[in-house]
C-alpha cells in the first residue's frame, strides 16, 4: 500500500481521526478567520462600488459563496453517501449526514441574502426566477435528508437511508434546475440580455475568491466538529471514547 | 428462470389488485380526496370563471399530487405490517423488478383513476376541448413519475411511526420537474401553442424514472428492513 | 437433492444501538442438519437469523452459501432459502389458496401441489377460507404450507411454534423431520424444546456469549 | 445460475433502453421551438396573446420615461432596437429602472396597442465594476463606434 493510502485509511479509525482533527482544528481556524478579515475588509471597504449598483452589490461577498456552497456541500454529501453505501466506509456516511445541515445553513444563507439585495435591485423580495426557485428546492431536499436522518433511530440505518435520499436527489439537481430555468425563461426574454460576457473587475473579484475560500474553510471545520460529535455520540460505548472522557 | 420472474411479476400485480378490490371502498378515498380538493376551490377563489379557467391545469395537478401523497403509503405499508415484504426482499428475482410490479399496481390503482374523472373536472372549472385532451395525455405519462418517485420515498419511511408528514418532504421537491411540465403544457394547449416539447420531457421523465427509480427504492426497501 | 450445499458463518458480529449482542460466532451448516438458536429475549436470536437469511448485514464477519457469499447473486443462496419471521406474510383479504399461489408465484414451485400441502399441516378443505377468520394457530398453518409449496433446501424459521397447541407443534415437527430427512437444513430459533429426531442438532446459545 | 445472469442481462437492457429513450425525447424537446417569451417586434407585430398576461422585454428607450401627474403612473417606450412600445405602469419602480436599462415586465396589451404592466422588474447585469472603469469602457466603445 502507498503511505497515502494508508493514511486514508488510516483516518478512517475513529480514534485516529478524532486525534487528528483534534490537531487540524486550531489551525484550519485560525487560516479561516484571516480569510474572513481579509476577503471582509477587501470586499466591502477596499474594493471601489459598482457602476451600476453602488455600494448594493457588496452583497455578493456573502451571497455568492454561500450559493456555491449550497451546492457543493449537497454534492460533497451525496459522493460521501454513494462511498459509504458501496464501500461501507463509516467516516463518509458521517460525512453524509453531517454536511446535510451546514448545507441547510448556506443555502438559506443564499436565499437570504439574495432576497435583501432583490428588493433594491428587481423591485421585489422574491421572483420565482430559475435560480431562486432551483435553490429553495434544494433547501428542501436539505430539509429532506435531515429530517429523515433524525426520523430513524438505527443511527446506521438512518445514514444509509440519507445517502440513497441524497443520491436520488443528486440525480434530480440538474433536472429540477433544468425544470425551474425552462419554466421561467417566460419570465425573461433573452432580448434583455444583450451584454458582454459576465466580467467582473479584479479589484473586486479577488475580496470574493477569497470569501469563497473563507466559506469553504468555515465549512470543513463545522464539519470536523459536527463529525468528532457524531463520533463520540456514536462509540460511546467503547474504548477509546471512555479513555477520552476520563483519562 | 426470465418466465419465472414474469410469473412473479404478474403474480405480484394480481395479488395487488385482488386486494384492492377486496378492499374497494378504502381504494376510492384517493379519488374522492382529488374530486374534493378540487371542488373546494371554487368556494377558495370565487365563481370567477375566467380565473377558475386560469387555475384549472394548476388545480387538477396539484390535487393529482395530493391524492398521489396520500394514496402513496398503501404500496408497501400493509407488506411491511404483515410480514410479507420480507418475502418479497428474499425472494430470489431482482427485487426492482418486483417493486415495479408493486408501483404499477400502484399506479393502476390510483392514478388511473383520475384520468378517467380529470375531464369532467377540467369541464367543470371551464376548461375546453383540446386542453382537456392534453391535461388527460399529462396525466397519462405523469402520474406514473409520481408514483415511480413516490416509491423510493415510501420504501425509506415505511418502517417509521411518523413516515407520513416526511413522506411529504422527501417526495415533493422531487415532484416539482412533472408538475411544472404538465401544468404548462396544458396552459400552453389552452393559448393554442404546440405542446411536443412538453410532453416529449413528460415522456423522457416517464422513462427516466422507470429506469432507474425502482434501484434506491429496492435498496431503501432492504434498508427499512434490516 | 444434492449433498454439496453448506451455510457457514465466520467471526460474526452484531451492534444493535451500540449494544454488541454477539460477537465472533462461527458455525457451518451442512445437509440434514439443524441449527437450534437458543437465548433469553433480547439475547440477538431474531438479530442472528436475520443476518443469516440475509435481511440484516452483520457488523463483522460474513455469511456464505456453498462457499460464496449470500449476497452474490451466483451463490444461489436466495433460490434455495426460505424464510419465515414472526409475522407470517399472510393478507387477511385473500383467501388460503390465494395467499398460497402468491408465495408459489415468488420463487421456485415444488412438486407438493397447495392441497397436498394443506392436506399435511391438516388444512384439508380450506382453500377457499378467507384468511381473516382463521385463528393464529390455523395462519401459522398456512405459513408452514407455504415452506412445502415451494422448493428449497434451507429453511430459516423464527419462533414456528408460538400460537401453536400440542397437537399443532408436534405436526410442524413431522414436517421439519421429513425436511432434514430429505436432505434438507433448517435453522430455527425456539423458547420451546424442538425435538427433530432425524437432524445432527447443533445449537448455540446466545445467552451464555 | 446461468438463467439468473440471463435475466439480470435483460433487466440492464431494458434499463438501457429506457434511458436511451429518455435522451431520445428529451433531445426532441430541446430541437422544439419554444416561444415562451415575446420581443417588442413580436409584440407589436401582433404575434404576442391578445387576451392574456405576457412578458414582454426590452431596453427602456432613452428620453421616453414621462410621469404624467403626481401619481406613481408612469409611461416608457420598450425597445429591442427594431421596433417600440409604449408601456404603462402605476407602482414603484426599482432602483435599478432607468433609461436605456433592461428590463421585464408581465402584463397586458390594450386595445391601442399599450402594454399595462402589472409588473416592472429591473434586469442587472452580471457586469461588476468601478464607475470609473465603465466610464472608460462606455468611452472606448464610442471611441470605438
Amino acid at each position: 500500500m502507498n503511505p497515502v493510502m494508508k493514511w486514508i485509511h488510516l483516518l478512517g479509525s475513529p480514534p485516529y481521526f478524532y486525534r487528528f482533527s483534534g490537531k487540524l482544528l486550531p489551525w484550519l481556524s485560525v487560516l479561516c478567520i484571516i480569510l474572513f478579515v481579509w476577503g471582509l475588509y477587501g470586499g466591502l471597504v477596499q474594493a471601489p462600488a459598482d457602476y451600476q449598483q453602488s455600494d448594493a452589490f457588496r452583497i455578493i461577498y456573502v451571497h455568492v459563496p454561500s450559493a456555491w456552497m449550497s451546492l457543493f456541500v449537497y454534492v460533497t454529501m451525496a459522493v460521501a453517501g454513494a462511498i459509504g453505501i458501496i464501500w461501507h466506509v463509516k467516516m463518509a456516511e458521517i460525512v453524509c449526514v453531517t454536511s446535510a445541515p451546514i448545507g441547510a445553513v448556506f443555502t438559506f444563507l443564499a436565499l437570504l441574502t439574495g432576497s435583501i439585495w432583490g428588493k433594491p435591485m428587481w423591485g421585489t423580495w422574491w421572483v420565482w426566477d430559475a435560480r431562486l426557485t432551483s435553490e429553495l428546492i434544494l433547501l428542501f431536499l436539505y430539509f429532506g435528508v435531515m429530517a429523515l436522518y433524525r426520523a430513524i433511530e438505527d443511527k446506521r440505518m438512518a445514514a444509509r437511508a440519507v445517502a440513497i435520499l441524497a443520491l436520488v436527489g443528486l440525480v434530480n439537481i440538474p433536472i429540477i434546475h433544468y425544470s425551474v430555468e425552462w419554466w421561467s425563461t417566460l419570465h425573461q426574454g433573452p432580448t434583455v440580455t444583450k451584454f458582454d460576457k459576465p466580467s467582473m473587475d479584479a479589484s473586486m473579484l479577488i475580496p470574493l475568491l477569497v470569501m469563497a475560500l473563507a466559506f469553504q474553510l468555515y465549512y470543513c471545520i463545522v464539519l470536523l466538529l459536527r463529525m468528532r460529535t457524531e463520533l463520540v455520540n456514536r462509540e460511546r460505548n467503547s474504548k477509546w471514547v471512555n479513555d477520552l472522557v476520563s483519562p | 428462470m426470465n418466465h419465472s420472474l414474469t410469473q412473479a411479476f404478474w403474480t405480484l400485480l394480481r395479488r395487488d389488485l385482488l386486494l384492492t378490490y377486496r378492499n374497494r371502498a378504502q381504494a376510492i378515498n384517493p379519488l374522492l380526496f382529488f374530486v374534493l380538493v378540487i371542488v373546494l376551490f371554487p368556494f377558495g377563489v370565487g365563481p370567477d370563471a375566467t380565473l377558475l379557467k386560469a387555475m384549472a391545469p394548476g388545480v387538477i395537478w396539484v390535487a393529482a399530487l395530493l391524492s398521489a401523497l396520500l394514496s402513496l403509503e398503501s404500496i408497501f405499508r400493509s407488506d411491511f405490517d404483515d410480514g410479507f415484504l420480507e418475502q418479497l426482499v428474499l425472494s430470489p428475482h431482482s427485487l426492482s423488478a418486483l417493486v415495479l410490479a408493486k408501483v404499477f399496481a400502484h399506479w393502476m390503482i390510483s392514478g388511473f383513476p383520475l384520468l378517467v374523472v380529470a375531464p369532467l373536472l377540467g369541464v367543470f372549472l371551464g376548461m375546453q376541448g383540446e386542453s382537456i385532451e392534453v391535461l388527460v395525455i399529462t396525466l397519462l405519462i405523469g402520474t406514473p413519475v409520481l408514483s415511480l418517485i413516490g416509491a423510493i420515498g415510501v420504501a425509506l419511511t415505511v418502517g417509521l411511526r411518523q413516515g407520513g408528514v416526511i413522506l411529504a418532504l422527501l417526495v415533493f421537491p422531487l415532484y416539482i420537474p412533472v408538475l411544472i411540465f404538465a401544468t404548462n403544457a396544458v396552459q400552453m394547449a389552452e393559448s393554442g401553442f404546440s405542446v411536443t416539447a412538453q410532453l416529449s420531457i413528460l415522456a423522457a421523465l416517464f422513462l427516466l424514472s422507470l429506469a432507474l427509480a425502482p434501484l434506491p427504492a429496492a435498496a431503501a426497501l432492504k434498508m427499512s428492513l434490516s | 437433492m444434492s449433498t454439496n450445499y453448506s451455510l457457514e458463518f465466520k467471526n460474526l458480529q452484531c451492534i444493535r444501538d451500540s449494544r454488541t449482542l454477539f460477537s465472533e460466532l462461527n458455525m457451518t451448516v451442512l445437509p440434514n442438519q439443524a441449527l437450534i438458536l437458543e437465548g433469553d429475549n433480547g439475547s440477538g436470536k431474531t438479530s442472528l437469523l436475520r443476518i443469516l437469511c440475509g435481511i440484516r448485514s452483520p457488523d463483522h464477519g460474513e455469511v456464505t452459501w456453498c462457499q460464496q457469499p449470500i449476497k452474490n447473486s451466483s451463490s444461489g443462496f436466495f433460490e434455495e432459502m426460505l424464510y419465515i419471521g414472526h409475522l407470517d406474510g399472510i393478507k387477511r383479504d385473500l383467501t388460503v389458496e390465494e395467499n398460497l399461489k402468491v408465495c408459489m408465484g415468488l420463487g421456485k414451485p415444488s412438486e407438493i401441489g397447495i392441497s397436498k400441502a394443506l392436506d399435511q399441516v391438516g388444512l384439508y378443505g380450506y382453500e377457499d377460507v378467507r384468511s381473516q377468520v382463521l385463528s393464529a394457530g390455523q395462519r401459522r398453518r398456512v405459513a408452514l404450507a407455504s415452506l412445502l409449496i415451494r422448493h428449497a433446501v434451507l429453511w430459516v424459521l423464527d419462533e414456528p411454534f408460538t400460537a401453536l397447541d400440542k397437537t399443532s407443534r408436534a405436526v410442524f415437527e413431522n414436517i421439519m423431520n421429513q425436511h432434514v430427512r430429505q436432505g434438507g437444513m433448517i435453522v430455527v430459533t425456539s423458547h420451546h424444546p424442538v425435538q427433530l429426531s432425524a437432524a445432527e442438532v447443533i445449537t448455540i446459545n446466545l445467552s451464555e456469549q | 445460475m446461468k438463467t439468473i445472469r440471463k435475466q439480470r442481462l435483460f433487466l440492464i437492457i431494458a434499463m438501457v433502453a429506457a434511458i436511451m429513450g429518455a435522451v431520445a425525447f428529451a433531445l426532441n424537446a430541446f430541437n422544439e421551438n419554444l416561444m415562451y417569451f415575446y420581443s417588442v417586434t413580436e409584440t407589436v407585430n401582433g404575434k404576442a396573446p391578445e387576451q392574456q398576461a405576457f412578458r414582454l422585454g426590452g431596453m427602456v428607450v432613452k428620453g421616453s420615461v414621462k410621469r404624467p401627474g403626481e401619481g406613481l403612473t408612469v409611461f416608457f417606450d420598450l425597445t429591442d432596437y427594431q421596433s417600440s412600445v409604449t408601456v404603462n405602469y402605476t407602482g414603484i419602480l426599482p432602483d435599478l429602472f432607468r433609461e436605456g436599462q433592461g428590463i421585464i415586465s408581465t402584463g397586458r396589451l390594450n386595445e391601442k396597442g399599450v402594454f399595462i404592466a402589472d409588473e416592472v422588474l429591473a434586469k442587472h447585469d452580471e457586469n461588476y465594476m468601478p464607475p470609473e472603469v465603465a466610464e472608460s469602457l462606455k468611452t472606448a466603445k464610442s471611441q470605438a463606434d
